[in-house]
């Protein structure tokens, strides 16, 4: 074991020496530099490694051969060794991306660098107060110089108002030192912790609170932190990401290693200091068009939650090990992200947020960049995710109910630029420009992003343990990428083989609903892959994508535990968000997308951290434990409301119409037939749940569900017959059928159920099949307009009949499978005695004719436009999918029995069934059907009136589009003979009033509110150093009366 | 009222006959070029704002065309008529659409029945009533309607013609003697 | 269900106009034989149903029919507001030449077997408009004709006698002009396009 | 249930040319009602067997493609679907039909077959006043089928039941029996609703023969107008029929079943008769304000 003092040593020597080596030449006292470096890493690397693989303990070192107080002494603890790790990585990377520079400066910068790195190292191990203040002083002055050694007025000012603050934090830190060696005689830390009792009194709290105010000062609290601004604004890229990552590391860690000297009721203050910044630099942030100072609100923000979470775990006593693993999660997400992040800045060269949009033409860089913000969010695997998963947790089970919300919300915030920004990059119009992508500026990133993916892959796995199971969707998806190369149709065979593979592994563990979902999710996915052949070209990144969503699904079905579901739900969540984000207009769609999904992901993480007693997903049905009977309605509703988010009810349905809408067209068709029944069976489970729980009010909580369900079929039809684009009207359209099975599973009986999961598997085959043909179709016409189409009926028949067939099942008119539906839902809510429920489901199944009639009427039939002369069929592997599904609808309707029967099996567990079967014929409490019987006797009067009719209708002409009566004129042009436009303008008059875009208004306000208040906060950063140090010392004054100083 | 506009009226335009046909009408007579700035006048300065009509007269005799505008005043209640001679070989005149908008249709009819053209005014060139009329303008006094008939729709033979007057009398009073 | 091979020239059309028209020729459809034939005739006869399109002054002594005092519904007619299922077209009086072409048009619209009356002098021989520039003077030679009602204009009462004596060749199968129509076709084309000069509509608007 | 099959249909068949006739004949006596009222001798009440062998006998046709051609057969399907699924006399295996298929439910939604049907052919004729027919006719029909519906809920509360043959047989015994007496708001709003299903003055924009000649059937003629016209008999008998079952105690024999339909249809007709005509929008906005709660109310009485 290399003795930890060699880095300084190291450090030290070479920095005096330095002068003498860039004599001989700049290439051997940068080698040199690198060197250094590369020791310093390996060193901490070596202590890492026995400090995590083998049981070794901290190691203290004394300097001068005394014991402390007498001398300072040095810690080399697991912590210390992982920090001084990324730190001295960080810098030896940083070094290279900054060779050039450094190459053309002079020899100072080499110094500075690597005395702020020995600084750092210095305040991570040192465990002497006035030591600690030696080494910030060195890190902090060799930052200023660093910053402003580039002559550029901005940075020179930057620079000044940073050594203006952290001169402040030094008086601050020295005052608090002095006061405490005053009253406790020593400086060494650890003795000084033992002794803690002395902070009760007046000054010991003072001593203390200076102390620590200065370190949180250097950690750039809001609103005390206008000048770090600055710097990361002015600063080259290569310099400000060490300061942002690096320096705050060494900083943070002092503030760690001080931490215990806080009385455990003064923890929440400081946590709340954290969360004061979090929220409102994620706020701020959302208004910056300035990269770097975006990212370095987000930095802030990162730290501030760091702060949070270091106060909080303290506070609730977390073991150490886990409250380790969550603040390293957390610490190394930013370390990594913002690193690299910055980095890539340096290279972008643009300050605009919006001119990043070249990175549009650099995939491998457009990936990093991704990934990174993904990272930054808590995307499964990275590891802010599990920090995000086990903190939540532990908040949850401690009851600190506000803390959740606090967090979530500025994760959200955070979230919310952080993809708007990526949406506008991947989404841009902007034209390609010509990149450089130097190798010394390039591998850094990239091994940083090496690194994320193998610390992200190695969490799981490691610490939680997963198998192979719930990481298949990862595994699917970079099998896929690996093939990216090939055409689109083998990648769908590709895609098709490992759904098959896929489905054939998990059958055994599926029984009863869960294979009724495997049915709609896999099955559906592998039929509706025959159309994504139709694509053209390679077509990149949509495969592995696609892969990666429908195995997630499959994921959600055999999750084992809470986690596993959760893991399974974001990764499916962030693919079909990628997915959106293909869609050519998709930039304002997919981001609101993002947002409502990560909402929702964050009300589940939130309910299933309160119903922690449960394990949530099928497997943990029957293993609830005894003791757990009463299932929390805050969780109740949380989860639910997560769910209902997913399946765009109303109220939350604003994301929906846009995403769906704007989606590739076959993409569209995977959304809403199989994407959002997600929510239903996450429903399902919750619903399972209760059965099996008891929970207060229960009754009523489901009737509410009922009414929600209902008022989102009634809204999502009359939203429907509005829309002139057709990909609109049919996203209401799902958003209404969805209704209906939240309606039937809210109805918790055994009919109700049935016609819920009924529902569910018709769904996807109608849906599924219109949206197929539609996109058939608009591939042909090109234009997702119904009234500039028309006509289609002549070229386009297999098409049309694919649609006939699929409104015909939607609407629910007998004899087809669709009617099923509708029997089964009136007969369960009127059994149930929702009476109102069923009368407003009959008015919203009759608008749904309107929105259904116009729709093939003005696609398919009226006059034919004539730029659509040479239109042919759709390709057939759109049409093939479509054929398959009719013939599903065509078996279930004349056999009922065949998905009828099983599925009362499945639901017969839970309830006690109300339905018989005689024959065909099916009978409930209060009615039968015989769809057998029903289909013959159309089926017969159907064929024989059409023989009379061909017998007695004699001679026919087939005419043409304009061979009509009008009223003795004729038609001059299809598009104004073709009645399509406004087709309901009578009903907007009568009922236009449901319609008026509420929700839209309520939800922009909201996002008004946040922008408009992010905007005045914003206003506070004057840029003048004078305004800064006030903040400073006004934020040191209030916090003190706040925290009970006297 | 009207002897003022009428003295104001040949004070500034070269009028060449005014006839009063009653108290509150009269007409005016004045050379082409004159009348559209005329009219204008009227309709800015005399609140002649209301556009009765526009009408042609085919005098082939003296080979001209007389337009007449006719302009209501509402407060005073008055019309006043400005006559227009144009010449039957160079049937043009200037457009009102300027001043009133559906002066166009009046126009649009006297190109078709006359063919006076008026340059600029909308859709001058299409169809106002005839479609796909391929003769000389039918009201222009030189087109022969009864032959153009004859030529052109199969009259049905065996009919008779009457003078209606005589016909009348020999039907009604067949008793008395023809005076 | 025979299918014709014979198509229009449709030359007065321009060529991008064609995909929209058919141009398919028609063809006559012969009378059943005997019994079924007269049966169909009686409940034709019986059935009149009229076209409401007033082409002429004529259409407003058509109106009275619909009332108490004349009543025609007594005898199976009734108004019909699109040619598609009417079957007797009443010209009612004069037609200039751009009602012409609307006749033409709606009557060729109207499915066989169809009747037209024609009311008042101006459809026989042009009446007082014969020698206007604009006014056809006789129907006829544009459209069969089965029965015309003389008159200017014929008072209601002399309507309501010239359908029953419609009825009565109808019922005697000797309505049958739908057919000449057809037979005459080149002739009374000929006569259409002499007359309408701006002929943008297919040679035979199905 | 236990007839034969072939015994079935014929019995079927029978049962459809008694409705057909009484339906069409129906049509035929309202005109004449109409004429009388108006002072009119008006047509004999046998004119619509005329009209549609008339209509039926025109020589030729066009067809503007399938669906147009196949549109009238599935408005007639739907109509004689309708019928055939509605028990039309309570206790007789001939007029049974083929009430064993479904409950009212089936016949709810069997109604919204031949519409459909229609409504494509009419929309494949190109014809803009067909689709502007349909659009209005749809949109009236959302909002008539509210009270209808809820008036529907209100019966199956009261008899707790969704076979027609029961809720028939609930109200045998006596006049009072009838939902007439035993739920007569669901009745009114029920009566209401029918009007706009029969689209009977005030609510026949939809057809509106001087602004949009006639409609959804603008393009149709011959023998897919007669197949129509047919059809609008055997419909509207199944209307009355099932409106007589729910509403009106049933019958029991076939004097029973002509009395009843003729009384309850000529409450349409005299509404008819006696008032304007409705805007698409007004008749929404009224279908979905006076009988749509008196129908709340209804049910309220009776969850109550």
């Amino acid at each position: 074991m290399v003795n930890p003092i060699m880095i300084f040593i190291l450090f030290l020597g070479t920095a005096f020496l330095f002068a003498l080596f860039d004599k001989i030449h700049r290439k051997f006292s940068f080698a040199i530099l690198q060197l250094v470096l590369l020791i310093n890493t390996f060193i901490a690397g070596q202590w890492l490694y026995k400090f995590v693989f083998t049981s070794q303990t901290p190691v203290m070192i004394f300097t001068a051969g005394f014991k402390p107080p007498f001398s300072i002494n040095l810690r080399m603890g697991l912590e210390e060794a992982f920090i001084l790790f990324a730190v001295n990585f960080v810098g030896l990377l940083s070094a290279l991306y900054l060779s050039k520079s450094f190459k053309h400066s002079k020899v100072y910068p080499l110094v500075l660098y690597l005395m702020m790195i020995m600084g750092v190292n210095g305040i991570v191990m040192t465990r002497d107060l006035f030591n600690l203040f030696v080494f910030l002083e060195i890190s902090s002055i060799s930052t200023y110089a660093l910053i402003a050694l580039k002559e550029n007025e901005q940075r020179l000012a930057s620079g000044f108002k940073y050594m203006i603050a952290s001169g402040l934090a030094s008086v601050f830190f020295l005052l608090g030192t002095i006061f405490i060696y005053h009253i406790t005689g020593t400086l060494n830390i650890d003795q000084i912790i033992t002794h803690k009792s002395f902070v009760i009194t007046s000054l010991g709290f003072l001593s203390v609170f200076t102390l620590m105010m200065s370190l949180i000062i250097e950690l750039k609290p809001f609103p005390a932190n206008g000048w770090a601004l600055d710097v990361y604004q002015t600063t080259t890229s290569g310099v400000v990401s060490i300061i942002a990552v690096a320096n705050s590391a060494g900083v943070f860690y002092a503030f760690y290693k001080l931490l215990p000297l806080i009385p455990h009721n003064q923890l929440l203050f400081i946590a709340g200091i954290g969360i004061v910044s979090f929220l409102f630099s994620n706020l701020i942030a959302i208004k910056q068009t300035d990269s770097r100072r975006l990212l370095g609100y987000s930095s802030i923000a990162q730290i501030g939650l760091l702060i949070t979470v270091t106060a909080l775990t303290r506070y609730l006593h977390v073991k150490s090990s886990t409250s380790l693993f969550i603040i390293s999660s957390i610490f190394l997400s930013n370390f990594i992200a913002k690193a690299g992040l910055f980095w890539i800045a340096g290279i972008i060269k643009k300050t605009h947020i919006k001119e990043w949009a070249i990175l549009r033409f650099k995939p491998g860089l457009l990936i990093i960049f991704g990934v990174f913000i993904f990272a930054l969010v808590g995307i499964p695997p990275f590891p802010n995710f599990w920090a995000k998963w086990d903190l939540i947790r532990f908040l949850a089970l401690s009851k600190l109910h506000i803390w959740i919300i606090l967090i979530l919300l500025g994760s959200l915030l955070e979230a919310f630029y952080l993809f708007r920004w990526f949406g506008s990059i991947v989404r841009s119009e902007q034209n390609e420009e010509q990149l450089l992508q130097p190798a010394y500026k390039t591998v850094p990133i990239i091994i940083f992003f090496l690194l994320l993916i193998i610390i992200s892959i190695g969490i799981p796995i490691h610490i939680y343990q997963f198998d192979i199971l719930p990481l298949l969707p990862i595994v699917g998806l970079l099998i896929l990428s690996i093939f990216d190369f090939l055409p689109s149709k083998l990648k769908a065979i590709i895609s098709m083989i490992i759904i098959a593979g896929y489905t054939l592994y998990i059958y055994p563990v599926l029984s009863g609903v869960s294979l009724v979902f495997a049915f709609i999710f896999l099955a559906g996915s592998f039929i509706q892959l025959i159309a994504t052949m139709s694509r053209k070209g390679t077509d990149k990144g949509f495969f592995p994508l696609l892969v990666g969503m429908i195995l997630s699904m499959g994921s959600l079905l055999v999750a084992r535990s809470s986690l596993e579901f959760f893991f399974a739900w974001e990764l499916m969540t962030i693919t079909a968000y990628m997915l959106v984000l293909r869609g050519r207009k998709a930039e304002k769609p997919a981001l609101l997308f993002i947002l409502f999904s990560l909402a929702g992901a964050y009300l589940l993480l939130s309910g299933l951290s309160y119903a922690h007693v449960i394990n949530f997903s099928l497997v943990g049905l029957g293993t609830i434990p005894i003791s757990a009977h009463m299932l929390p309605i805050t969780a109740f509703i949380l989860i639910v409301v997560a769910f209902l988010i997913k399946v765009g009810a109303v109220g939350f349905h604003i994301w929906l119409p846009g995403s769906y809408a704007e989606a590739e067209d076959d993409t569209t068709s995977f959304m809403s037939s199989i994407l959002s029944k997600t929510g239903i069976f996450g429903m399902l489970i919750l619903l399972l749940f209760l059965l099996k729980m008891n929970m207060h009010h229960s009754a009523l909580f489901t009737s509410m569900l009922g009414w929600i369900g209902i008022f989102t079929v009634f809204f999502g039809s009359l939203m429907a017959i509005f829309q002139e684009d057709v990909k609109y009207l049919l996203a209401y359209s799902s958003m209404g059928q969805l209704g209906y099975i939240v309606l039937c599973m809210a109805a918790m009986s055994h009919l109700g159920w049935v016609s819920g999961l009924y529902l569910a598997v018709n769904h996807l085959f109608f849906k599924a099949m219109i949206l197929l043909a539609v996109a058939g179709v608009i591939s042909r016409v090109g234009t997702r307009n119904m009234y500039e189409m028309g006509g289609l009926i002549k070229k386009m028949p297999y098409s049309f009949i694919s649609v006939l067939i699929g409104i015909i099942a939607l609407s629910g008119v007998p004899p087809l499978s669709g009617f099923g539906a509708k029997w089964l839902i009136y007969t369960a809510l009127l059994e149930k005695g929702w009476y109102f429920r069923a009368g407003l489901s009959f008015f919203a199944s009759a608008i749904a004719f309107l929105y259904l009639f116009r729709l093939i009427h003005t696609i398919f039939l009226g006059q034919p436009k004539p730029q659509h002369q040479n239109v042919k069929e759709a390709s057939p592997f759109f049409l093939i999918p479509q054929f398959l599904f009719i013939f599903a609808i065509m078996a279930i309707s004349m056999f009922p029995n065949l998905i009828i029967k099983p599925l009362s099996t499945f639901i017969n567990p839970y309830f006690a069934s109300t339905i018989q079967w005689q024959g065909n014929t099916l009978y409930s409490s209060l009615g039968y059907w015989n769809g057998n019987l029903v289909m013959y006797v159309t089926m017969g009067v159907f064929m024989l009136l059409l023989i009379w009719l061909i017998i007695s209708i004699g001679r026919v002409q087939k005419v043409k589009q304009f061979n009509i009566v009008f009223a003795a004129e004729r038609p001059f042009k299809p598009t104004t003979t073709h009645f399509a436009h406004n087709f309901y303008a009578h009903y907007k008059r009568a009922l236009g009033t449901f319609v008026r875009p509420v929700t839209t208004g309520f939800w922009n306000g909201v996002g008004e509110w946040i922008s408009s208040a992010a905007g005045s906060i914003r206003q506070i950063y004057s840029g003048n150093g004078q305004t800064y140090v006030l903040y400073i010392l006004l934020y040191f004054i209030v916090l003190y009366f706040i925290m009970g100083g006297k | 009222m009207m002897k003022d506009i009428l003295k104001r009226l040949t004070e500034k335009f070269p009028i060449s006959e005014i006839e009063e046909q009653r108290a509150n009408m009269i007409f005016v007579t004045m050379p082409k070029i004159n009348a559209v700035q005329c009219i204008s006048y009227l309709k800015q300065f005399e609140g002649f704002t209301h556009l009765v009509m526009l009408a042609a007269v085919d005098y082939i005799e003296d080979g001209i065309f007389q337009l007449t505008y006719i302009l209501h005043n509402y407060e005073l209640h008055t019309d006043i008529g400005i006559r227009v001679q144009i010449d039957r070989k160079q049937p043009v005149m200037e457009s009102i659409h300027t001043l009133w908008a559906q002066a166009r249709t009046y126009q649009q009819e006297l190109k078709e029945m006359f063919g006076i053209d008026f340059p600029g005014s909308p859709d001058i060139d299409e169809p106002f009533l005839l479609e796909g009329w391929q003769n000389i303008p039918p009201m222009r006094k030189d087109f022969d309607t009864l032959k153009y008939s004859q030529e052109t729709f199969f009259p049905r033979p065996g009919r008779k013609h009457y003078d209606p007057q005589k016909y009348m009398k020999e039907k009604l009073y067949p008793d008395k003697e023809p005076e | 269900m025979k299918k014709d091979n014979r198509l229009l020239p449709n030359k007065d059309m321009p060529d991008f106009e064609r995909d929209y028209f058919c141009d398919a020729h028609p063809e006559t459809v012969k009378p059943l034989k005997g019994f079924i034939e007269k049966f169909l005739n009686w409940a034709r006869a019986n059935s009149l149903w009229i076209l409401g399109f007033g082409t002429g002054c004529g259409a407003i002594e058509l109106r009275p029919l619909m009332t108490a005092r004349f009543d025609m519904f007594r005898y199976g007619m009734a108004p019909r507001p699109t040619p598609r299922q009417s079957c007797v077209f009443v010209i009612g009086g004069y037609a200039s030449i751009k009602t012409l072409k609307r006749i033409v048009r709606s009557y060729e619209q109207i499915q066989a077997p169809k009747f037209v009356l024609a009311l008042g002098s101006c459809t026989i021989n042009g009446g007082m408009y014969f020698d206007s520039y604009n006014t056809i003077n006789r129907i006829d030679h544009y459209i069969p004709v089965d029965a015309y009602v003389t008159g200017c204009m014929p008072r209601p009462e002399a309507i309501i006698a010239g359908l029953r004596k419609l009825q009565e060749l109808i019922k005697q199968g000797k309505a049958e002009k739908a057919n000449e129509y057809i037979e005459n076709f080149e002739w009374y084309k000929a006569n259409q396009k002499k007359v309408i000069k701006d002929w943008n509509m297919p040679d035979y608007n199905w | 249930m236990d007839t034969p099959l072939v015994l079935k249909i014929l019995y079927s068949l029978i049962s459809l040319a008694v409705i057909t006739i009484w339906g069409l004949s129906l049509g035929g006596i309202v005109r004449k009602i109409y004429a009388r009222v108006q002072g009119r001798i008006g047509p004999p009440f046998w004119q619509p067997f005329i009209d549609i062998i008339k209509t039926y006998g025109k020589r030729t046709a066009v067809t503007h493609g399938i669906m147009f051609f196949l549109g009238p057969v599935f408005r007639i399907a739907g109509g004689i679907g309708t019928y055939l699924f509605i028990p039309a006399i309570l206790g007789s295996t001939i007029f049974s039909n083929f009430s064993v298929s479904g409950d009212v439910l089936l016949v709810m939604y069997f109604i919204f077959f031949g519409q459909l049907g229609m409504a494509l052919g009419a929309g494949e004729s190109g014809h803009p006043y067909s689709a502007i027919g349909v659009a209005r006719g749809l949109a009236q029909m959302t909002a008539f089928e509210v009270p209808f519906a809820l008036s529907i809920i209100a019966i199956v509360i009261q008899y707790h039941t969704l076979n027609i043959t029961t809720i028939v047989l609930a109200q045998q015994g006596s006049i009072l029996n009838w939902t007439l007496f035993t739920n007569p708001l669901a009745t009114i709003a029920a009566l209401i609703a029918l009007l706009g299903m029969n689209m009977h003055n005030p609510f026949s924009v939809v057809l509106a023969p001087q602004e949009i000649p006639i409609g959804p059937p603008t393009e149709f003629h011959g023998s897919y107008l007669a197949l129509m016209q047919t059809n609008r008999g055997i419909f509207n008998a199944a209307k009355l029929v099932l409106y007589m079952n729910l509403f009106f105690g049933g019958a029991t024999n076939i004097f029973a079943l002509i009395i009843k339909t003729f009384s309850i249809y000529m409450i349409s007709v005299v509404v008819g008769v006696s008032f304007p005509r409705f805007r698409t929008d007004q008749s929404i906005k009224f279908f979905l304000f006076v009988p749509t709660l008196i129908a709340l109310l209804a049910i309220i009485i009776l969850v109550l």
